[in-house]
């Protein structure tokens, strides 16, 4: 008997743990749509910004075979777009909004389009670590990343903060929950450099790119394994998932929901149909009765 | 030579090749390259200029791996500008080319567009299959592959826009006036010419076409090569696509 | 014709760029001297604390197939062991002497015997991820670590200080080099955790364990290339070293030297000829007439 | 039967095995598991009981796999009391095992030291090899493998310490009366009976012997292995060893 797999994170109810990680395939209509129907029990869109950005030249990722790295420089259409990149989505879709920004008003300006929008969650992107004045800068500085918080929350939408590997992710979660925040997208990429041997140059135009894939999974772990053992709340779990293992993994780490990211690079999404198959196979050998019950499970080992 | 076989170059290793010969008409440029490539015809591989830009080619020959460069750009000048001994740095291939079959096929290339399908038609040669190769140019003076298409023993004809060489007007008049008398068709060209064969093949005859996007990543990630309205990435799921699951998917021209 | 593989980094000559990593076969006498023999321009011993450590039980490693986790506990036979350590060593071979410590008088204690021991050079461990109160709340604490660095320095002894990645470590570099240090091994492990999902149970005895091999070589060549592009100092590139080509990269990147750890997992320390041998037929095929010319190559692109 | 083919689950892929049966005679224990396992004799699997430590075993028989425990601390005296459907977690096989050569082997174990050498005697009788197999206990109600080993068509002789069963003493005896008589000696047991193995054979035969030693991370990099003296891993470099490779590098017991 095959399992059902829906859960919930936090206030959303999702048809499986699984959520589209922000920044695949998500600054077109057709491509989100697409997402949609592939099976994702949420999808997230890239990171909108108030104007549209360009992005950085190709190359804009390098594969390494343990992992990526990506320069893509927030490439995106721009807050405005959200109409039209949220129109052929099915009334039932579960969209996350993710924006990114360089001031709170920024920030507040595109969740404004969001809420009118109606998005079902507002992720922050507060981590991209390879754009000067949207990323890591700011989340490192963890009272300006409160004032960003603060004025979203007052919007009344579940907020997900996501975070980066800082020396003070901890303090953040504890401060931003103080004010209101649902949950945290744990996390994004860790800046990282490749450099071609042949050549002698660094591959990515911008040098620096966020390390992805399979090499940070066991950060993202223990990012999630930590903040759930410490607070119980709502994780989407996200980092080097690329398979049902990893999956089952960040569910037991305390993880609600399972972020795909890096698993679609050279795939098409059609394929997480291979993840939720392994997630139910595993949860009839194990007999797990529902997500549920394997959220946190390696806490009550 | 050294033998660079499918995929042994992606990621952090570029395989870097050197230009042996250039070949260059008008604004366009043949660069044959000291390595081979196992590859499907249709399919690209990503160039790399350190320090300009990394942009998509399909090879138009693969032992020894030819690109065929038409400047548009800062980086395809500097392709088209390039000179033996230069080099450049490469990873695929990627994507999804053409499927061979065997029958009676017509090949339309528009412009660079034409460098896959002279892949294909010697790759369709080799297999027995003969065919019509039709190339279109602006003018006579880019004239790229007729010459090797003969060469395989195949019929070739040329169109140009201003008449200079072989006949006036687009490849896909050929098309429109001989579509019977083929079993498949392959096209390769500008956005409009893609369109037309579309139009005139609809679901009539197994027809595949290889579309050109702004390809950034070129593993289906960012989206940017997105065949708009569709959900279909050009660099994932094509470039080369059947006509009838692009008419499915709602792109325009059926 | 064979290139020479001399090097200088800082103020000691390398017979070639290969150190051995601290925490690989460094905590016995017969095994330094089968790692001096194996071909290394340096090794370094063991981080070693002023009283021997038991170290954790085991589970203590984790090959992840892209990378390793190890949490060892600092295990090591103690400051006291070192004229023992140091034994077998001949005269010429170039030794680094790591150590550990929870205060600065540990660590000014641990490199007294150093001196007296007459070792090359004195790293110091600031940055071991998976043991409280000697490693990362060490080094995320600048102020405490120039404390450390202080006291060291004042032996006269050329000193490396081995980073790990924090939020902070350009400035610990800037403030560092005031102080006299001679350089920096670039990096530790970073914090991680491996969940068996068959067991559920966290895999590392110690839960938490600190992460190595390829998936961190990205972040460590991002180090070594924002550390030499701002300072220029002697730098030993250490992380995801697994090959001739990621050494190649490291140098490029800047580093004078490459430290070689998780690339002994599972192999027998005589195979770091084989990365001997692809550095110096990759400065054939290119050209490079030294190592020297190779470091911070990627810069002058 | 679930294969577990060698290397398989290398890594954070432990393999889940079921206890089916146990065996236990004193303080020692056989399990039998519900998987199999391609090993050479003489390697180790690391069996982990999480919330306990993780160990290295021999295992004793390959299809299916058997471990055969002593209880000596808290993690092994955990598998000694293991029912059946009890778990634990298996990685390996590491290190190197023993050399089959054909000609007239003896083998000497000493306590659970015979684990890997039952498995040697079952693989050299696959080959068509007969040999003695010889096993050393403290007292007869441990003896483990002396049937196993009659049942392969070998003769096998039982030495206990305290006389109880088989002959009276230790098992080197039996190789210091009858060293002439072999083409090569195999032997896994206690330091002492090792060391004396070695000073009996020296160079004069072809001599492999198994070490313990506390194994941590079991992959040839915390050093907790080391033979004293020799820079040799017993997690690597062995656990078998060539008797010469351990005189050369200077292992007391020449
Ligand atoms: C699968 C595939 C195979 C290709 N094969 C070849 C080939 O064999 N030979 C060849 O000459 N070209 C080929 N192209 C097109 C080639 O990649 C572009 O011309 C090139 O990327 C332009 O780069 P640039 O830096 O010179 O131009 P840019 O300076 O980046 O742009 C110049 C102009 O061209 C437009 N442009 C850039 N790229 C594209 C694009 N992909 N589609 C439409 N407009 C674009 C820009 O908007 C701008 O107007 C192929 C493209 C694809 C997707
Ligand atoms: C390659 C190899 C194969 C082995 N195969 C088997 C086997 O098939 N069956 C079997 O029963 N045992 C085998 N052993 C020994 C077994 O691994 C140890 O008995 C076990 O690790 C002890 O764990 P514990 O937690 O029960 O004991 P602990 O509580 O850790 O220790 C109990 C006592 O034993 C000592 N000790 C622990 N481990 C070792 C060791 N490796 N060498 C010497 N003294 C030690 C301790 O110092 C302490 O005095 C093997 C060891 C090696 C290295
Ligand atoms: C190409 C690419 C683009 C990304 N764009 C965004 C983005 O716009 N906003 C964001 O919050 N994270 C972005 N990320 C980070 C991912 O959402 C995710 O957090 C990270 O890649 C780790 O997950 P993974 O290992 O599954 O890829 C991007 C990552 C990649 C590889
Ligand atoms: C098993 C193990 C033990 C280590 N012990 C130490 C140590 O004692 N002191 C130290 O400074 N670094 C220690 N490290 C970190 C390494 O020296 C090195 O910085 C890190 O592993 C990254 O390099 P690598 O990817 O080549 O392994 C240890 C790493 C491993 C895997
Ligand atoms: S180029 Fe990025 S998705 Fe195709
Ligand atoms: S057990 Fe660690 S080196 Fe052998």
């Amino acid at each position: 008997m095959a399992r059902d797999l829906s859960t919930r994170l936090g206030s959303l109810s999702l048809r499986n743990p699984l959520v589209l990680a922000s920044g695949f395939i998500g600054s077109d209509e057709s491509l989100l749509r697409r997402a949609w129907e592939a099976g994702f029990g949420a999808v997230t869109t890239k990171s909108l910004t108030p104007k549209p950005r360009k992005g950085y030249d190709p190359p804009i990722v390098v594969d390494l075979g343990y992992g990526y790295l990506n320069a893509v420089g927030l490439a995106n259409p721009g807050i405005e777009y959200l109409p039209r990149l949220l129109s052929l989505l099915p009334q039932e879709a579960v969209v996350i909004l993710s924006i990114a920004g360089a001031t709170p008003q920024d920030f507040r300006h595109c969740a404004e389009v969001g809420v009118e929008n109606n998005v079902d969650a507002i992720e922050l992107n507060l981590s991209c670590p390879h754009v000067k004045g949207l990323g890591m800068d700011i989340v490192e500085d963890v009272g300006y990343s409160l004032d960003i918080i603060e004025e979203v929350v007052s919007l009344g939408r579940p907020v997900y903060v996501k975070l980066g590997l800082t020396d003070t992710y901890m303090e953040l979660v504890a401060r931003s929950l103080d004010r209101g925040v649902e949950g945290f997208t744990v996390m994004n990429t860790v800046k990282g450099l490749a450099i071609d041997i042949e050549s002698g140059w660094p591959i990515l135009t911008n040098v620096y790119g966020g390390l992805s894939g399979p090499a940070i999974h066991p950060i993202a772990l223990r990012m999630v394994h930590e903040i759930y053992g410490e607070y119980r709340v709502p994780i989407i779990g996200t980092g080097g998932v690329t398979g049902w293992r990893e999956a089952v993994a960040m569910l037991y780490a305390g993880a609600s929901a399972v972020g795909i990211g890096s698993y679609l690079f050279n795939r098409r999404v059609e394929s997480i149909g291979d993840i939720l198959k392994g997630i139910q196979q595993h949860m009839e050998r194990k007999g797990f009765k529902d997500i549920a019950s394997m959220v946190g499970y390696s806490h009550h080992r | 030579m050294e033998r660079m076989s499918g995929g042994c170059c992606k990621g952090s290793h570029y395989h870097e090749a050197v230009v042996t010969r250039v070949d260059r008409r008008g604004d366009v440029a043949n660069l044959y390259l000291d390595i081979s490539l196992e590859t499907v015809p249709g399919q690209f591989v990503m160039v790399w200029l350190p320090g300009l830009e990394e942009v998509p080619m399909a090879p138009s020959d693969d032992d020894p791996l030819r690109i065929t460069v038409k400047a548009v750009g800062k980086t395809t000048r500097r392709l088209v500008g390039m000179e033996p001994g230069d080099r450049l740095y490469i990873r695929g291939p990627y994507g999804r080319g053409f499927t061979r079959r065997s029958g009676r096929p017509l090949l339309v290339g528009g412009g660079v567009g034409a460098a896959p399908l002279i892949l294909l038609a010697k790759k369709l040669a080799e297999m027995g299959v003969e065919g019509v190769y039709v190339e279109g140019q602006p003018s006579g003076d880019v004239e790229l592959f007729i010459r090797e298409a003969l060469d395989l023993g195949w019929e070739a004809i040329l169109y140009t826009e201003d008449g200079s060489r072989g006949y006036k007007g687009l490849p896909t008049q050929y098309l429109e006036e001989n579509l019977g008398g083929f079993t498949s068709i392959y096209a390769c060209g500008p956005e409009p010419m893609n369109r037309a064969v579309l139009r005139l093949c609809g679901d009539r005859i197994p027809c595949e076409v290889s579309m050109e996007r702004i390809v950034k990543c070129g593993v289906g990630v960012c989206g940017s090569c997105v065949v708009e309205g569709t959900g279909l990435l050009v660099c994932l799921d094509g470039p080369v696509f059947r006509a009838d699951e692009l008419l499915e998917r709602g792109y325009p021209g059926g």
